[in-house]
């Protein structure tokens, strides 16, 4: 058999103090189809970008056909033919597709854009795209982007092709017709790696898995000796049955109503679709979705942070009964109003925390207008700082340290604990485990079951599905912007739920994460 | 106006005394520009002439360069005094009334302020100005000018009535209209059909916006060109086109060889060598100090024979003679009328109290008296034949 | 009347020509996503480092031959205004410095660079008095021979030194590159989005680096047509006024295109030199006149912005650093 | 293309990473060696040129910043000008709104002061005027940087273009201004009040500037408190550092962005009726003399930090006034300090890098073939 497409062998990478990659060794062969499987942050982009040029390994090797490759830049990995579609796209707004597609390229001869167009033509028709050559990125809609980018890499005709959740934002008919290409180049010999969380997916289309947790490569299975369990666990680790202490809801009243609540962004895309559910005090509600379901559209138009289209959102005043429409109000005015919302957002540093503040000024995001003053008051915020330190035990050097040195579970700490000690009666969390270890976790999932005892309504955005359903109340289930069920998670079975999940996917949200 | 050096030649080196007379002197000059501005190197040339005749050391001759016309020439002049200068001399108008603070702070450092209108009512004891007849230098330039416009009249080049000069000045006020106008009565002495548009820069010291004017004046039918501003602006546009031009304080012969007339200029040397010798004697000297042909502080720069009509350095020293005899006087009220009429009385704004009314009454005797009540010339009027652009 | 809105146009289109080549230079620096606020000094450094060449050859040549002054002086202007655009790139490229400070303090520099060798330069020759250079002025101003034998239209179009036409020349050719070449897209995208390029393979820091310098020596060439041919050989401090920032509002008047750079220079030029041509301003009144080029890139700022077009807006990573390893 | 053999396939020797955190005093540690450093760098251009011993030039330097009391206090005076105007930018800075228009905003704020002080200076008691003149610079200030705040909260429009615009027109109104005031056309309006001595800011303790100086003063110190300790400076902070958090926490950007250019304005006009009212007695297009771009350099260069202010705006003043003390005992022109002036800046900024990166050696030798 001849020498494997691509050979990794002890790779590691590095940022900073987080290790994305160690020892990583992978092998993808010609004519194959290989899925890399793993969790959030397990390294699978990193370890990928690392064959494309775009991250330098701090140790390891690269092999390419059998001889060592020194991927230095993204031309290097052109070179070896190798191409990658990215999880983030990588086009230039204003471009039309032709000229994204032949950015970068060294063809000889003149650069004539309608020679490119033809030539995308072509591609289009042999594969069964549809997209006009000449359109500007910013005039297209998600999967025409993503289309964009697949032909990006057929016409510079890489051996080698990476797909880094390339379904993510596709419809199934296009997921299908992405498929149907990749197969034909499989049988034209080209390897190709596909990254997805969708395990149907990677049953479906790929040779072989590889999983990678926690930045170590933890095995490959072939795919048609596998199932879904068997994956998951690699993934995950061992089976850890999560013992979380689920009280039953009490005093469950309702907190806040969403009613009809539909936004179109302005590619006229439907990220929120008609949206109605109640959050109770008391419980936990479980949001489960695909990445990009309008998780985030959804939270952030309850904190007032983003507009919608139609809808109501009413919030339940606990101590007077009063309804407040919070339609168009800003945080600050919908905080005056008197609701207690607490929102950790999925973008930590770039929305909940600033990163080169300190962990006490942190604190005093929330805190700093209290009292008619017109200074700052750091007693009080210096104290929660150092309780939230002691009592989530985050690991830093001291309170003065700006959060953007601290490790991201950390800072996850710091943010939860935040949002926690303004004794909220609604809050809301949006993948709120996500880079932490067990232990964290753990500690995190307990800190929003007291919140529920203490008859808070809480907003559980989460991806592991077994987490929900030990943790939460009720789980609603969004998909491409919808509600495609409600379940009771006492009741609920992974499979229900997963259905639910793509239940409806058609058209999809635009940011993949 | 003081004629004390009269006699005096101006290399007079009959008494030039020892250096060691000197050797406790030390010299300031606040300029505001540097070098390259042209008035401001007539400054500084003329100091290192006499810096080198009276034969001073570099450690007795500072000048500061690039002073604003703010608190920062107060500073300077007090740190010119810390230095130890007995005589601090400044080169611009916005100089003055910082000059004076410092004067009347330090009485006992002589300050000589250049084209300044207080000192001789100020009754500041240490406190001078000083400037030149230099309309009579205008006067005489415009003599030569108007030679080089009559031979385009009488070559056929021009008709009498195209006789249109054009003048380039800084700011619409006294030392320039002076300057202009007796420039103007120069070229009428020789071509009395001759007429004058000026235009004004608003500006020392622009080099872009004095060649556009330049430009413009030229495209009106000027047939040559004058400028009391203090770049090469105009001068080099003149050359560009083919117009002749009249300088001032430099000669631009050399930026201008086939355009370049000649240039008046006012000659400092014998106004610090007057000053700096009545220091060093410990005498008083004239609080407001009028500099003259016969001082040799009024000069003509060399004709430009390449360009210059024929016959000029004849009816230049012609003229000359009758301006030193008294037989000439520049601002003669039967040379020209002021709105139509005849100027025979003009109360001229002599004292500088900041109200700009006219307080002096300067025409007497057939004639306007520039430069006799004070140094600084306030003959303000737009006579007849000058056009405002 | 027709006679002197000739000359209006002629004169707009010299004081042009320097707006001309800084907004040029400008817009490929800019294209590449440094936001070069250098250029005013490097336009000094363009002038003064022209006149030291032209100068150290008229002084030490008595009968300086036209075709070298011009070619010694263009050399050391291009010489200088690369070294100052280099410091630029090293210090934002390389180094990953602030491009806003580094632009001001690269403009106190050049600044200081030109005021201070206008200053002194002759000084160290021990000559004394201002700098002019006869022969290389003349040079520079030298036009088309049939120029003056085609009437008022010749007058007006085609009377100007080499250099007036070489601007003109460069904003289309900087044109075509950016629009109709391979290296033109990369360098669009590296404006746009750094991640993108760097993904697509364009060698990121070289194309910066070049624009930089690139775009410097383009701009550059603005003071120099400055100190040679429109001042004719002289050297005036700070006479180059504030041309530089300017030629940075014109940027974004042409909206990044140098072909609109071309005319937007000349409507500037007119702009700038407006008061001499107006007849009958008082001396206050064209003060305020002398505000129009300003007041008109406000205008047009408040009105591009307002309109918030896709292709009317700056690259968008303009003024940011961009280090690939980070999120 | 499928052939790699040609292409020289050895791994990169350096690759930098950002670095975690520096100690603070490792951190200023190079920032000191960059100082020197530059120096150096300076010492060798000012030797070039002059011939001198470079000790003796630095001497000269010292001494024209501290050689005489005098020059001491001038040299006050012109630090408090700088650090005023440096001041007035750093919120705006701070809030990463770029501003460069702090030369427009102090002239404007000055010429607002001489319309009171010029027009009805003899009219009204000396302490009226003077405060008169304090409000209408301060107001001045704020319309000034108002204009291009207001368009930017709204539309976006880029703010450094449209500040730096403004600058020019102050100018042009102070031309036109004393166009209009000095009716003989010299436009020089020389001392005003030099008589009555209206509108000055009176002498403290013998010494002219010291008004001046103790305003300054004091106003550091309350940037420094305001900054750091009140609700508005932290507003700021996050604003600057991510409109996205501010938006979280329910801040109006608009308006923070609105309050603190009118803050930055009004320091401006302070620093402009400073400059007329406590030092010049007069206005000229010269008044803010390059200072509100210089401010953005000593600003930037203390980190933003007020009291670092102090020292960052006296290492410029001292290059600015020495090297104007070494152009005249060597004759050389006096835009020296601006050379001078900006290697040091270019030392300084370039020295944030090792700060804020650190340069690997990429490790394990081996080699491709
Ligand atoms: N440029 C970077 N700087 C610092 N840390 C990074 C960088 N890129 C990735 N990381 C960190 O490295 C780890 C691996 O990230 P990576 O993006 O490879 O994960 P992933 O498996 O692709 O996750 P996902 O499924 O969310 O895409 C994470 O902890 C991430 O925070
Ligand atoms: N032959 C060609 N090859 C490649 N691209 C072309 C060609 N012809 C036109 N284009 C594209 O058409 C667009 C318009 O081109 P054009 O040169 O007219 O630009 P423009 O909008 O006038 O801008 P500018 O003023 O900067 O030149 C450009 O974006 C260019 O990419
Ligand atoms: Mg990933
Ligand atoms: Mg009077």
């Amino acid at each position: 058999m001849s020498a494997p497409a691509i050979e990794l062998k002890n790779i590691t990478k590095t940022f900073g103090s987080i290790t994305a990659n160690k020892n990583v060794c992978l092998t993808v062969n010609n004519g194959e189809i290989l899925s890399l499987l793993g969790e959030n942050g397990s390294g699978k982009t990193t370890l990928m970008n690392m064959i494309s040029g775009i991250y330098f390994p701090d140790a390891g090797q690269i092999f390419i056909d059998g001889k060592e490759a020194v991927i230095k830049s993204p031309k290097d990995a052109f070179d070896y033919k190798i191409g990658m579609i990215h999880q983030h796209f990588k086009l230039v707004d204003i471009f039309t597709a032709a000229e994204n597609i032949v950015l970068g390229l060294k063809e000889n001869g003149k650069y004539n854009i309608k020679e490119v167009e033809k030539k995308v033509a072509e591609i289009s028709s042999k594969y069964g795209f549809d997209i006009n050559p000449s359109k500007k990125i910013y005039e297209m809609s998600v999967s025409e982007k993503q289309t964009v980018e697949i032909i990006k890499v057929l016409y510079r005709g890489a051996n080698i092709l990476i797909l880094d959740e390339p379904t993510a934002v596709l419809t199934p008919q296009e997921t299908q017709k992405l498929f149907a290409v990749l197969r034909k180049m499989k049988e034209d010999g080209k390897a190709i790696v596909i990254i997805t969380h969708k395990l149907h997916e990677v049953l479906d289309i790929s040779d072989r898995v590889s999983v990678l947790r926690k930045g170590e490569y933890i095995g490959t299975l072939t795919t048609s000796e596998t199932n879904e369990e068997e994956l998951t666990e690699m993934m995950v680790g061992k089976k850890i049955s999560l013992d979380i202490d689920r009280s039953a809801p009490v005093n469950c009243e309702d907190r806040i109503t969403v009613e009809n609540l539909s936004f179109e962004n302005t590619d006229g895309v439907k990220l929120l679709n008609n949206i109605s559910f109640t959050a109770k005090s008391g419980e936990i509600l479980g949001i489960a979705g695909i990445a990009g379901s309008g998780q985030k559209e959804l939270l952030e138009a309850i904190a007032g942070l983003q507009k919608y289209d139609s809808g109501k959102i009413i919030y339940k005043d606990p101590k007077s009964g009063d309804e407040i429409d919070l339609r168009d109000k800003t945080p600050y005015r919908i905080r005056e109003l008197g609701v207690r919302l607490s929102f950790v957002p999925e973008d930590r540093l770039g929305m909940g925390l600033v990163g080169n503040m300190d962990i006490t000024d942190n604190m005093m995001l929330r805190s700093y207008r209290k009292g008619k003053s017109a200074f700052l008051k750091r007693s009080a915020p210096k104290e929660l700082a150092e309780n939230i330190v002691k009592e989530l035990e985050v690991a830093t050097p001291g309170i003065s340290t700006p959060v953007r040195r601290l490790s991201g579970g950390n800072v996850q700490k710091v943010l939860v604990g935040r949002e926690i000690s303004l004794s909220p009666t609604v809050l809301m969390t949006a993948y709120p485990v996500r880079g932490l270890d067990i232990n964290s976790s753990y500690l995190i999932y307990n800190l929003l079951n007291t919140q529920k005892e203490k008859g808070v309504a809480v907003i559980f955005v989460g991806e592991d599905l077994d987490v929900l359903i030990d943790l939460c109340d009720r789980i609603m289930v969004l998909s491409s912007g919808a509600v495609t069920g409600i379940v009771d998670a006492r009741t609920a079975t992974k499979e229900e739920i997963g259905k639910l999940m793509t239940k409806n996917s058609k058209g999809g949200a635009d940011n993949a994460e | 106006g003081s004629k004390t050096l009269a006699d005096e030649p101006e290399n007079g080196s009959e008494s030039t005394p020892a250096a060691a007379d000197y050797a406790d002197l030390k010299i300031g000059l606040i300029c505001l520009h540097d070098e390259n501005s042209t008035y401001d190197n007539n400054f500084i040339l003329a100091l290192k002439e006499v810096q080198a005749e009276l034969g001073l050391s570099d450690d007795q001759v500072l000048i500061k360069t690039n002073i604003p016309e703010d608190d920062n020439c107060l500073t300077t002049a007090e740190e010119l005094v810390d230095e130890g200068c007995n005589i601090i001399f400044a080169d611009s108008f916005g100089h003055e009334t910082y000059i004076m603070q410092a004067a009347q702070e330090n009485p006992d450092v002589q300050f000589c302020h250049a084209t300044g209108t207080h000192a001789h009512n100020a009754g500041i004891p240490n406190f001078h100005n000083a400037f030149a007849s230099i309309y009579e230098g205008r006067f005489l330039a415009g003599v030569v000018a108007g030679m080089k416009v009559k031979e385009m009249i009488d070559s056929g080049k021009i008709t009498a009535d195209k006789a249109k000069i054009g003048y380039v000045g800084a700011f619409p006020y006294a030392e320039v209209k002076s300057g202009y106008t007796s420039f103007f009565l120069g070229v009428r002495y020789i071509v009395p059909e001759a007429t004058m548009e000026v235009t004004f820069t608003n500006s020392w010291f622009d080099i872009a916006l004095e060649r556009e004017a330049a430009l413009k004046l030229i495209n009106n039918g000027c047939v040559l060109i004058s400028q009391h501003a203090d770049s090469e602006g105009a001068p080099k546009a003149c050359e560009e086109k083919g117009i002749p031009n009249v300088a001032y304080n430099i000669n631009t012969a050399s930026i201008g060889p086939n355009t370049a007339l000649v240039s008046s200029r006012i000659n400092w040397a014998p106004y610090y060598k007057l000053a700096i010798e009545a220091v060093s004697k410990g005498e008083s000297f004239d609080a407001d100090w009028t500099g003259t042909i016969a001082t040799g502080s009024v000069e003509l720069l060399e004709v430009n024979e390449a360009v210059a009509a024929e016959g000029t350095d004849e009816k230049l020293e012609e003229v000359k003679g009758k301006i030193e005899s008294g037989e000439i006087h520049v601002y003669d009220i039967s040379t020209f009328t002021y709105k139509g009429e005849t100027l025979d009385s003009y109360q001229a704004d002599v004292i500088d109290d900041g109200t700009f009314q006219g307080d002096t009454e300067a025409v007497s005797d057939g004639y306007f008296h520039e430069s006799e009540y004070r140094s600084a010339p306030y003959f303000d009027v737009d006579i007849d034949g000058i056009t405002i652009l | 009347m027709l006679f002197t809105l000739a000359q209006f146009i002629k004169a707009a289109i010299i004081q042009g020509i320097p707006l001309l080549f800084g907004s040029t230079g400008e817009i490929i620096t800019e294209k590449s996503g440094n936001l070069n606020l250098g250029i005013p000094g490097i336009m000094y450094v363009g002038g003064i480092s022209g006149i030291i060449g032209g100068y150290i050859y008229e002084h030490s040549n008595e009968n300086a031959v036209p075709f070298l002054c011009i070619l010694i002086s263009l050399l050391s202007s291009l010489f200088g205004s690369a070294l100052m655009s280099l410091i630029y790139a090293f210090l934002t490229q390389t180094l990953k410095a602030n491009q806003n400070v580094t632009g001001l303090a690269l403009t106190t520099f050049g600044i200081g660079l030109g005021n201070f060798f206008g200053g002194s330069l002759l000084k160290f020759f021990g000559e004394s008095g201002s700098i002019s250079l006869i022969n290389t002025g003349l040079a520079y101003k030298k036009t088309l021979p049939f120029a003056d034998k085609l009437g008022l239209f010749g007058e007006t179009f085609l009377s100007f030194g080499f250099l007036a036409y070489l601007a003109i020349i460069t904003a289309v050719v900087s044109s075509l590159f950016l629009n109709r070449t391979r290296a033109g897209l990369n360098l669009r995208a590296i404006g746009e989005n750094p991640a993108t390029a760097d993904a697509a393979g364009i060698n990121i820091t070289k194309y910066k680096y070049l624009s930089t310098v690139i775009g410097g020596m383009i701009a550059g060439l603005g003071g120099l047509y400055f100190v040679m041919d429109y001042t004719a050989g002289a050297w005036t401090n700070n006479g180059f006024g504030d041309r530089g920032w300017l030629a940075i509002a014109i940027v974004i008047f042409a909206l990044w295109k140098p072909k609109s750079a071309i005319w937007s220079s000349f409507i500037f030029g007119g702009l700038y030199i407006i008061c001499v041509y107006i007849p009958g301003l008082s001396s206050s009144a064209k003060e305020i006149i002398k505000m129009l080029p300003y007041l008109v890139t406000i205008l047009v700022l408040i009105f591009i912005s307002a309109r918030k077009k896709k292709e009317h807006q700056p690259p968008a990573s303009l003024g940011l650093s961009y280090f690939r390893e980070d999120r | 293309m499928q052939n790699n053999s040609s292409k020289n396939t050895r791994e990169p020797l350096f690759h930098i990473a950002k670095r975690n955190a520096m100690v603070w005093w490792k951190a200023w540690l190079i920032r000191g060696a960059s100082i020197i450093a530059s120096l150096v760098v300076c010492a060798i251009i000012i030797v070039s040129l002059t011939r001198q011993n470079p000790l003796e030039v630095y001497g000269a330097m010292v001494k024209g910043s501290f050689g005489t009391s005098r020059k001491f206090w001038a040299m006050l005076q012109s630090l408090s000008i700088l650090l005023c105007i440096s001041l007035a930018v750093t919120p705006a800075f701070k809030m990463k709104f770029w501003n460069l228009g702090a030369e427009g905003q102090v002239l404007f704020g000055g010429l607002c002061s001489m319309v009171l002080m010029f027009m009805v200076g003899d009219r009204i008691p000396n302490a009226l005027l003077i405060i008169a003149m304090l409000a209408a610079s301060i107001l001045g200030g704020i319309i000034w940087g108002l204009l291009p705040a207001v368009f930017k909260a709204k539309w976006g429009t880029n703010e450094s273009l449209f500040t730096l615009m403004m600058n020019y027109i102050a100018i042009q109104l102070v031309s036109f201004a004393i166009m209009v005031w000095v009716p003989s056309g010299s436009s020089v309006m020389g001392l005003v009040n030099s008589g009555t001595r209206a509108g000055w800011l009176p002498d403290l303790f013998g010494q002219k500037y010291l008004i001046n100086i103790l305003i300054v003063a004091v106003l550091t110190v309350i940037m420094f408190i305001y900054l750091k300790y009140s609700k508005h400076g932290y507003e700021i902070s996050v604003v600057g550092e991510s409109e996205n958090t501010a938006r979280y926490i329910g801040i109006d950007v608009k308006k923070v962005i609105i309050r603190t250019m009118v803050l930055s304005g009004a320091i401006c006009g302070l620093s402009g009726f400073l400059l007329v009212s406590g030092t010049n007695h007069t206005i000229s297009k010269e008044l803010a003399g390059g200072n509100g771009f210089t401010a953005i350099m000593v600003s930037w260069l203390a980190k933003f930090n007020p009291i670092m202010m102090v020292l960052t705006s006296l290492l410029v003043v001292f290059l600015q006034r020495g090297a104007g003390e070494i152009a005249t005992k060597f004759s050389l022109n006096t835009s020296l300090a601006d050379i001078l002036t900006g290697i040091i800046i270019f030392f300084i900024i370039g020295s944030e890098f090792f700060i804020n990166y650190k340069i690997m050696r990429t490790n394990s030798g081996k080699e491709g073939k």
